[in-house]
């Protein structure tokens, strides 16, 4: 086991993408060619409240630097209001995230609807910026999570 | 709004609590405006309590209303015998007030059904941790006696939850209050707290009409003493649980037997989520994890179970600290969880239990959110 | 004839540098074992792969929390076996989980010892264990029982390994400290500690001295069944030891045995709906809710007592201080008497209900 | 939860997309790389690479490769699956390989043009592809299933959208059910006599097809009769009505869709401190005006004399209401034009706030009153006693003025009893308690229930003429999913409950937007029901149970794919 | 309570054999005590010791399994299955102290009418002599 | 298939892809014709579309994949209906389909032939705000994702120099510059018209100054100016200057009186325009010029009252005409004249004029193609014995969507649902 730096540190994000707003910007950044960071994966989901609190544990304490959740504007849920729930859900995991000061950073959540290629690009760079800035996961050295 | 009620009727206390809330339940059975009782009785062996459905009045002479331990969370007691429906029975619930919080939160999970049942809370002392009691029985129902003949709280006997408890009396959501701090150990107060218990009065032909208002300076300022042991112990709960290595350190001794969630009311789960075949840990997973930590200690998961917890239950948590006494090594499990639960209840502008109807938080939403969830998703806008 | 192995240094280090041998040589995938996790005295057990990490192996640790069966049973197949240091109870479960089809001994070199028996859950959370440690180890050396093993450690005859790959011998080793004795039992074991640096000699392990043991085991466990006293007593008996049940089920979920997803009594065939309860209450007058506390518990002797290990986990994990192991075990014990069964010690027998004999117990339905 | 073939082959199909990715991701090292990866030990994998696997013959290729390999699982990883995800599960489909044991991998979108480093781009699409191959694996195969449908409708409201609606369905494979409160067709057409110029002025069209309804022999009209119940989903819903008049059970049929028309009523002006008015004073409302010009002819005041001033008010209840009603500016210029005809002296004062006039011949016929000599006064406020008007025109101060008659425009609501039908059908009403669209824009005469329609004035403040259209359109959309003869293919990427680990607390069923869960009181579980599932998967991230397996979307598959992502 | 004690007797009759049996004596106009109450089964086999527990921890005054006779079930080896819980549940009722002597198996072919009278007539009597069971009256099970 | 069971739709908008999408999945064979290059109609060129600010693309993209992955649809781009002859159920349609030069089945869209385009062109789709090449996509994420050239402007086309730059640029050999415009025949069923519409000219009002003042915005140019794939990708910066405007003046009913119609959906836009200004820009000003608040449908006040919540001015000023505009030192001053005689100016950094709906350019030439009327204001005009209907004087067929006349998505998909109705019922005569 090598700890990594946060010089040489290639972090592991995971990106859960509704299938109707995001992944479609993901694509529209992707025609456009816009320069990406590589470090993020995209996990494709219908809506983004399809997202539950364990999906979020699981891939965080398996050792993922970073979450990014992405989902339609409020309002705009091809499934009505999923995303309504989604955003209770994700704050009251946040919250605990931040009562138990676990990182709460890590984990972000971002409205991109479909046009939004550009945001796309910002957000996932910008989140991979901040998430190597913070550097690798605690929790991969850790043997309990 | 709901209305407050504001009266209660003074019933004479010569008998002993105990005796005065039998008599009066009694009363009821015998008029039929009830047909059962929920209520805790001794076991046979006289070591513990149970909770017990009385039909037969006779019964109710070996209950003991106010139990000096909680080795069953009263609302899972309820639940079992009305989460199928409501029912032809017409039932009264004895309960502490965290398990009728409980109880009212099961009720918005469909768990419990409060059509046809009363619930009748009671000032509560609290209640003794359940490896005390144990250890001698005899002892235990002695330092509760004197406990429940105290009119501030005792804290050095009783669960830690107790100690710290700022919600031990009259709820907007019980039916029917018996107010044991009154103004003299002389009397007890009857408060009806609901159409519901002012109906139950009415058939016993008691009417509410003394003013409560000495009872509840009395029990607010209980409850301010209270809210500041509360804040001080959370203080120092707080660092218990900030950050991995604490909760590491915390959970440690975790033997994962989760009796932590089987004895929670509001866990109401047949089967956890964390036990499930769809959240077990699989063997990728686990194959990765030890790859890249080098180790991994088993059985895996036990954070992630308590993390997990917090997340599905913290906002209905009663903090009745069931979960401490079943805690086979002393973690303090309960006190952890209120922590977390009221914080979160705070950012959800959600107090467990205390309204009925209310939609639990996840189940509902806000077009604009509050303040507390904004604050949270700050950065998906935009 | 069995392969000895013999290292100069202490049993536990002995172990652990067999552990480390084994996994720098890539002959395991990876060793199971109890490790220390902390300086305050915790510990835990782990899956390492890491040699640096076998450092703060205890194997010899006397502290079960959790039955390492259950945890065997739950690891996938790796490439290569993981060597697993379990106690003999352990082993027994993990075999009696294996007829079950939830989990492969080929998955594991499986490493026990002759156990001394282990601390009750309260010596840790009393924060005692680095005091009585050496009392423990002394009456180990000297072959007896130490005052601080737990009851149902003190009534177990079952402390020498049943199909164990290497045994490491302690019980009763005067040089504990010193010397490191290591019985290999199988081909197994010999190809995979090939090279390891020990004298090597042939021999076996001497059983004829546990006989001693053996007998003051057996007579505390007749001892303590019979103060259990519920054969006399029936039913109220039944009610007086299990009335202060809470129904948590903790005894089952730590339970190596019961290896259900979802108890069947937590099914949703036990809930009762209202009209059942009304029901209950006619002939009764009275009725303990939640119902069925000595259903769930006559139901799971029913279920696994004929493979009961008697590790006693229920017991420990028990809130309302039940001694739910040694009613198991008392029951257990006649019922795998039935059929000459004896949990754990052969993994090729089945167990009893999924097998049945043509000729035998004719005198029931026989009238 | 895996395939029930026992040994798996899968089949890896890296596209170059020409130069598109084969530059910017190094292929070889991905087929070097991908089989060596110890859990697939077991598994037959099988890695390629094709120049562009969207053409024809890329297409072939694939086909071929899928039957001489008899491959049980394929991953194709290629460009964006909104771009072929169709073309390979077609491509699935010819080959006999059930679609849902394939997945599409983006790493040209997501990999190749995003990421400039060939080396790190390789590699993000290493870990894209394994996670698609490791979650194939746990797909299980799921299949399209096919429901016979009614092809048969229900209408709710006789009046001209349901009548509309009817003529436009009906059919000789079609049964419409028209069913009606009152004791006769035509709703609130039966107190008009004339239309807006723009719709043709006479009502003669109405007339006609009330008669043409009551001739169809498709058309069983139900009158004095209101829906008892209706369950069930688009193509299959059973229907019992109740006959109102003596409270007994009516007819049971089924139906494969249902259109609610249950029309508008006025708000009460008498709600209202403003307006207030009594009977027998000379303010009317709009309604009372359109039954006068059809009764008498023409418009009098009570003494039968005609009046010499009317003062119309528009936007009566407007803002208590929240919402403009569309129309009435409009038939209070027809009231204009009427009275202008009816007398050339009238004086007329048009008090009103904002002139909405949103079709095109609108503005034509309001100038045309305008000039005909109308004073049409813009007001920020207007307050009547009787037929004394105190109006503040906007900017100015407060004035009054007496006139013989006063004529109100109240704001639409939806007719009574519309709650109720709305919570029959457990469908939403919009803030302003009209029903709400499925979609406002692209499903506008659609409920969250597939199969229920919403048309004419219960889905919002409507004039005839959009009434009409919003029948048709109901009708289109129900004559292109109920074909007679042909089955439908609901969704089969939807969720699932396993009855032994649901404790019915009834979440799930609280925040589907589509009603697809029901409540099994017997067992005390929750159902979904998989016609009216449409698989967003909500359910299943609220289930504190994890009883709710969302098919395709299963958290095993999901989790692979995290592992796989994190390795 | 001068009223004569009926016992509730469930019985577990396997379709093929007992449950033929049983009827066999009604054809024949035979009779057989009315505290017996058949729940029919497929198999002997399908009766879950927990079953059985349940019916006397409810209250059952006896509780008989009837099947077919080792080497004559339906399902080939259904019965020896039934044999062994058998076997084990006693087992554990006897170690608890619990009265095995309320459950029963018998083994009664589609033929022995005459036999299913018998078993439950005896068994009947059995019941009889033990009286009431306690678990009936018990508040705390 | 027989060919009366085939329907053509003119407009791949929202109305006509509706239709389509409608039809193919009742199993009808539609062919969609689509003057453009690209679907999507005027609704794809907004960010969000109003009152619930759904995101258009979000909302439109899956509908736009569907009509192109869907057998039963024929996508035929850059066509125009040129002739239409016979009668309902069976019609002959000769259709001018111009040469896209990129084959849309080979090219795969990954945009390699714009760089070495040696010619620079305005982009009229995005309003003139960005450039584009001779080969293009009208804008990030159009569908179909494939370029099409335009032949004026290529050099090789149009004869003004030999250039082969893209079709080398081409992997896939999708480009054929020798493809030549084609004259298609094809018999269909039904026609169903989903043209659309044209914004209304703000250049012929000249006291508003549009053309001649850069702050001055058509409200569709604002709509691409404030588009995330829009030429700034959403950046609101002014024409040339590149700052963000701090003060914005929206004039409704631009064209109105002109035009003697209320186009129904100004205010709505202009209230939505409002509000994202607000939303980008919290600080600026933004003031609303109106004459009447026009807001046909339930919810629709809701979202003005949200507007009005928002802050923002609302002005009154019964018409535009009467509105000056002026440049001076880089601010514009808007002069307005309210009825009541009381002048005010306000200055600000940008003016949004909310243009009328016309119809399209072409709906006289296509009408008289189809031998279908129009009316005095030039929108396709229905059966006039009729009331609320979508047929037009010609049997087999209809019109829908903003060719009808001014209206919102709302109602005109509700007219492509209708007329999917009618239309499927021809052919199914005798189904009837």
């Amino acid at each position: 086991m090598k700890p990594e730096g946060k010089d040489n540190f290639t972090p592991k994000i995971v990106g859960y993408l509704c299938n109707w707003c995001t992944y479609a910007a993901a694509d529209m950044a992707g025609s456009s060619k816009l320069e990406i960071a590589p470090e993020l994966t995209v996990i494709k989901v219908m809506c983004s409240s399809r997202i539950d609190f364990n999906m979020v544990l699981t891939t965080f304490f398996n050792g993922a630097d970073g979450i990014l959740i992405g989902g339609c504007h409020p309002g705009d849920c091809h499934y009505d209001k999923g995303n309504y729930y989604t955003r209770r859900r994700f704050a009251l995991f946040k919250d605990i995230m931040k009562i138990l000061k676990l990182d709460p950073e890590r984990l972000q959540l971002s409205w991109i609807s479909a046009s939004e290629g550009n945001r796309y690009a910002e957000v996932v760079n910008s989140f991979t910026e901040k998430i190597k800035k913070l550097g690798p996961n605690p929790l991969n050295g850790n043997p309990y999570f | 709004m709901k209305k407050s009620y504001t009266k209660g009727a003074k019933i004479s206390n010569s008998k002993g609590s105990r005796k005065t809330i039998l008599n009066f339940l009694k009363g009821l059975l015998k008029k039929g405006s009830l047909d059962a009782v929920l209520i805790p009785m001794r076991v046979p062996a006289g070591d513990s309590y149970a909770w017990v459905l009385i039909k037969d009045k006779k019964l109710l002479d070996d209950a003991n209303p106010i139990a000096p331990i909680m080795p069953v969370q009263g609302a899972n007691a309820l639940s079992s015998c009305t989460k199928k429906g409501k029912g032809n029975l017409k039932i009264a619930a004895l309960m502490r007030p965290c398990e009728i919080r409980a109880a009212i939160e099961l009720s918005k999970l469909n768990q419990v059904n409060l059509e046809s049942v009363t619930l009748i809370s009671y000032d509560c002392p609290g209640a003794l941790p359940m490896s005390d009691y144990l250890q001698d029985p005899g002892e235990g129902e002695k330092v509760f006696d004197s406990l429940l003949k105290k009119r501030d709280r005792d804290v050095e006997s009783v669960k830690p939850v107790c100690g710290i408890c700022d919600n031990f009396s009259i709820l907007p959501a019980s039916d029917l209050h018996f107010g044991l701090s009154a103004d003299s150990r002389d009397n007890i107060l009857l408060i009806p707290n609901s159409k519901k218990g002012t109906g139950l009065l009415n058939k016993m032909d008691i009417k509410p009409s003394e003013d409560i208002s000495s009872w509840a300076k009395n029990i607010e300022e209980l409850k301010k003493v209270q809210e500041k042991k509360r804040k001080e112990r959370f203080e120092y709960v707080k660092d218990m649980v900030e950050g991995f290595d604490s909760l590491v350190k915390t959970f440690s001794a975790c033997v994962g037997c989760h009796n932590c969630e089987s004895v929670c009311p509001v866990c109401y789960c047949r089967q956890c989520y964390f036990e499930s075949e769809t959240a077990k840990p699989d063997i990728e997973s686990i194959l990765l994890k030890t790859k890249n930590r080098g180790s991994i200690s088993l059985p895996a998961d036990r954070i992630m179970f308590h993390v997990g917890r917090m997340v599905h239950m913290s906002l209905s948590c009663v903090s009745c600290g069931l979960c401490t006494d079943a805690c086979p090594v002393s973690i303090p499990v309960a006190e952890l969880f209120s922590y977390v639960g009221d914080r979160t209840q705070q950012t959800f502008e959600y107090r467990s239990g205390e309204e009925k109807g209310e939609p639990i938080p996840m189940k509902t939403y806000r077009k604009e959110e509050t303040k507390g969830i904004n604050e949270l998703v700050k950065g998906a806008e935009g | 004839m069995d392969k000895v192995l013999k290292i100069d240094i202490s049993a536990e280090k002995g172990v652990v540098e067999l552990l480390k041998y084994l996994l720098q040589n890539d002959r395991v995938s990876g060793v199971f074992t109890l490790r220390k996790t902390g300086s305050d005295g915790s510990f835990d057990y782990a899956l390492i792969t890491e040699p640096g990490l076998l450092e703060d192996a205890i194997p010899l640790h006397p502290f079960m929390h959790v039955n390492a069966g259950k945890i065997l049973s739950a690891l996938p197949s790796m490439r290569k076996p993981v060597a697993a240091v379990i106690k003999p109870c352990e082993l027994r479960s993990f075999v009696e989980l294996v007829k079950r089809s939830q989990g492969a001994l080929d998955d594991f070199l499986l490493i026990s010892y002759t156990c001394g028996g282990s601390f009750p859950y309260k010596t840790t959370v009393k924060g005692q264990t680095d005091k009585l440690l050496p009392e423990f180890w002394k009456a180990v050396k000297s072959g007896l029982d130490s005052d601080s093993i737990r009851p149902t450690c003190r009534a177990c005859e079952y402390f020498v390994p049943m199909n164990a790959d290497i045994t490491i011998s302690l019980i009763g080793e005067k040089d504990l400290d010193s010397k490191c004795s290591i019985f290999l039992h199988s081909g197994k074991s010999e190809s995979m500690v090939e090279g390891f640096k020990a004298e090597i000699s042939k021999g076996e392990l001497d059983l004829s001295r546990f006989d001693s043991l053996v007998k003051k085991r057996k007579e505390q466990k007749e001892k303590d069944f019979k103060e259990l006293n519920i054969q006399d007593s029936g039913l109220d008996g039944m009610i007086d030891i299990f009335g202060k049940c809470i129904g948590c089920h903790g005894c089952s979920r730590i339970c190596p045995i019961c290896h259900c997803i979802l108890c069947d009594f937590e099914s949703c065939a036990y809930d009762y709906d209202t009209s059942m309860i009304e029901n209950e209450l006619l002939g009764r007058g009275g009725v303990r809710v939640p119902t069925d506390t000595i259903l769930y518990q006559i139901g799971r002797l029913s279920h696994m007592s004929f493979s009961c290990t008697g590790c006693g986990l229920c017991t420990e994990v028990c809130p309302a201080d039940i001694p739910v192991s040694t009613i198991f075990r008392k029951t257990g014990e006649k019922v795998a008497g039935l059929f000459d069964y004896v949990p754990g010690k052969d993994v090729d027998e089945e167990i009893p209900v999924t097998i049945f004999k043509e000729e035998e117990l004719s005198e029931l339905g026989n009238d | 939860m895996e395939s029930k073939k026992t040994s798996s082959k899968i089949g890896v199909y890296i596209c170059e997309c020409g130069p598109n990715i084969a530059d910017n991701i190094d292929i070889d090292t991905i087929i070097a790389r991908l089989p060596s990866l110890e859990e697939y030990q077991n598994k037959e994998l099988v890695v390629k690479r094709y120049k562009l696997l969207c053409s024809n013959e890329g297409k072939e290729f694939l086909e071929n490769e899928i039957r001489e390999n008899e491959f049980t699982h394929l991953v194709v990883a290629a460009c964006s699956p909104r771009d072929h995800d169709t073309t390979f599960i077609n491509v699935c489909k010819k080959t006999q390989l059930n679609p849902y044991l394939y997945k599409m991998v983006n790493i040209r979108e997501q990999c190749a043009w995003i990421i400039p480093d060939k080396e790190k781009a390789t590699e993000k699409a290493i870990r894209y592809i394994r996670a698609a191959t490791s979650r194939v694996l746990k797909q299980s195969e799921l299949i399209e299933k096919q429901l016979d449908i009614d092809p048969g409708v229900l209408v709710i409201g006789g009046g001209i959208s349901g009548i509309e609606t009817a003529l436009s369905l009906a059919g000789k494979e079609r049964k419409v059910y028209l069913v009606e409160k009152s004791s006769e067709l035509g709703g609130k057409m039966n107190m008009f006599k004339e239309l807006l110029p723009r719709q043709n002025g006479n009502r003669d069209i109405i007339e006609k097809k009330i008669e043409e309804v009551k001739k169809n022999e498709s058309i069983t009209i139900f009158l004095e009769t209101e829906l008892e119940s209706a369950v069930g989903f688009l193509g299959n819903f059973e229907i019992s009505l109740k006959n109102i008049k003596n409270n007994q059970p009516g007819a049971e049929f089924t139906v494969g869709a249902i259109v609610a028309a249950t029309g508008f009523r006025l708000t009460d002006t008498g709600k209202l401190a403003q307006y207030k008015y009594s009977k027998e004073s000379e303010v009317y409302t709009s309604l009372e005006i359109e039954n006068m010009i059809k009764r008498d002819g023409k418009i009098v005041l009570k003494s039968g004399k005609e009046p010499e001033s009317v003062g119309l008010i528009h936007c009566v209840g407007r803002e208590e209401k929240g919402y403009c009603s569309q129309i009435c500016c409009n038939y209070m210029l027809k009231f204009i034009s009427f009275l202008q005809q009816q007398s050339d002296s009238i004086k007329i004062k048009d008090f009103y706030r904002d002139m909405c006039l949103p079709h095109k011949e609108d503005q034509g016929f309001f100038e045309e009153v305008k000039n005909k000599g109308a004073d049409f006064i813009r007001i920020s406020d207007v307050k009547i006693k009787g037929t004394h008007v105190e109006y503040t025109p906007i900017g100015k101060d407060k004035k009054e003025v007496d006139v013989d008659m006063v004529i109100l425009a109240p704001a639409m609501e939806p007719e009574k009893g519309t709650e109720e039908l709305a919570e029959l059908f457990n469908v939403p009403l919009s803030e302003t308690n009209f029903f709400q669209e499925e979609h406002q824009q692209l499903n506008p005469v659609e409920t969250s229930i597939e199969g229920i329609f919403i048309v004419g004035a219960c889905h919002g403040p409507a004039g005839i003429s959009e009434s009409m259209l919003q029948a048709q359109a109901a009708s289109g959309k129900i004559s292109t999913r109920l074909i007679p003869g042909k089955k439908i293919v609901p969704e089969v990427k939807v969720s699932e409950i396993m009855e032994d680990f649901c404790m019915g607390c009834r979440t799930c069923m609280d925040i589907c937007s589509y009603g697809a869960i029901t409540f099994d009181g017997e067992l005390s579980v929750c159902v979904v029901n998989e016609a009216i599932c449409r698989g967003c998967g909500n359910c299943a991230g609220s289930c504190p149970s994890g009883a709710i397996r969302a098919k395709h979307f299963t958290s095993a598959q999901i989790y692979q794919e995290i592992i796989e992502a994190i390795r | 309570m001068s009223k004569e004690f009926m016992p509730k007797i469930i019985s577990f009759l396997c379709k093929w054999c007992t449950y033929s049996g049983a009827d066999l004596a009604g054809t024949n106009r035979m009779k057989y005590p009315p505290s017996i109450l058949p729940l029919r089964v497929m198999c002997s086999s399908r009766v879950n010791p927990v079953f059985l527990i349940k019916s006397f921890l409810h209250g059952a005054d006896g509780v008989l399994i009837g099947g077919c006779h080792p080497g004559d079930c339906h399902y080939q080896s259904g019965n020896y299955y039934t044999r062994r819980r058998f076997a084990i549940l006693t087992t554990i009722f006897d170690s608890l102290g619990l009265e095995s002597e309320r459950l029963k198996l018998s083994w009664i072919s589609a033929a022995e009418g005459t036999k299913f009278v018998r078993v439950s007539t005896e068994f009947n009597e059995k019941i009889k002599s033990m009286g009431e069971n306690p678990a009936k009256k018990k508040i705390f099970l | 298939m027989n060919s009366k069971d085939k329907i053509l739709v003119i407009g791949a908008g929202i109305a006509g892809m509706e239709a389509s999408l409608l039809l193919a999945n009742a199993g009808r064979s539609v062919l969609l014709v689509e003057k453009l290059s690209l679907t999507g109609g005027n609704t794809i060129k907004n960010e969000d579309s109003f009152p619930n600010l759904e995101c258009s693309t979000c909302m439109i993209a899956p509908i736009q994949q569907d009509i192109l992955q869907n057998p039963n649809i024929e996508v035929m781009t850059l066509s125009t209906v040129k002739k239409v002859e016979g009668e309902a159920g069976n019609f002959n349609v000769t259709i001018d389909k111009k040469a896209r030069y990129v084959s849309l089945v080979d090219c795969i869209g990954c945009g390699m032939c714009y760089e070495p385009c040696p010619v620079t062109l305005k982009n009229e789709w995005e309003e003139n705000l960005s450039e584009k090449k001779a080969i293009y996509v009208p804008c990030e994420g159009s569908l179909p994702n494939v370029p099409a050239i335009d032949p004026e402007h290529c050099l090789q086309l149009n004869g003004k120099k030999s250039c082969n730059a893209c079709v080398e640029a081409c992997m896939f050999g999708a480009i054929d510059l020798s493809e030549k415009d084609e004259e298609v025949q094809v018999d269909v069923g039904a026609v169903i018209v989903a043209t659309g519409f044209d914004m209304f000219d703000a250049g012929k009002i000249s006291n508003l100054g549009y053309g001649k003042f850069p702050g001055v915005y058509t409200s569709m140019e604002f709509e691409r100016l404030f588009a995330s794939n829009g030429p700034t990708s959403g950046e609101l910066v002014l024409r040339g200057g590149g700052e963000s405007p701090r003060s914005i003046a929206i004039i409704h009913c631009v064209g109105r009186k002109e035009l003697g119609y209320c186009s129904g959906v100004c205010c709505m836009d202009s209230f939505k325009y409002s509000h994202f200004l607000k939303n980008k820009l919290p600080d600026a000003k933004v003031y609303n010029i109106y004459s009447d608040i026009c807001l046909p449908n339930k919810t629709y006040q809701i979202f003005y009252n949200k507007i009005k919540g928002e802050g923002g001015g609302f002005i009154f000023q019964s018409s535009p005409e009467d509105i000056e505009i002026k440049e001076s030192s880089g601010k514009l001053g808007v002069n307005l004249t309210d009825r009541n005689g009381a002048a005010e100016s306000l200055d600000v950094d940008m003016v949004i004029l909310a243009c009328a709906i016309v119809p399209g350019k072409e709906s006289e030439n296509l009408a008289e193609s189809l031998g279908i009327e129009l009316d005095g204001k030039g929108f396709f005009l229905t059966r006039k014995e009729d009331v609320g209907t979508v047929e037009t004087s010609k049997a087999g067929i209809f019109v829908v969507g903003c060719a009808e006349g001014p209206k919102d998505i709302q109602n005109s998909v509700i007219q492509a649902e209708a007329a999917v109705g009618k239309a499927i019922l021809i052919g199914e005569i005798n189904g009837k």
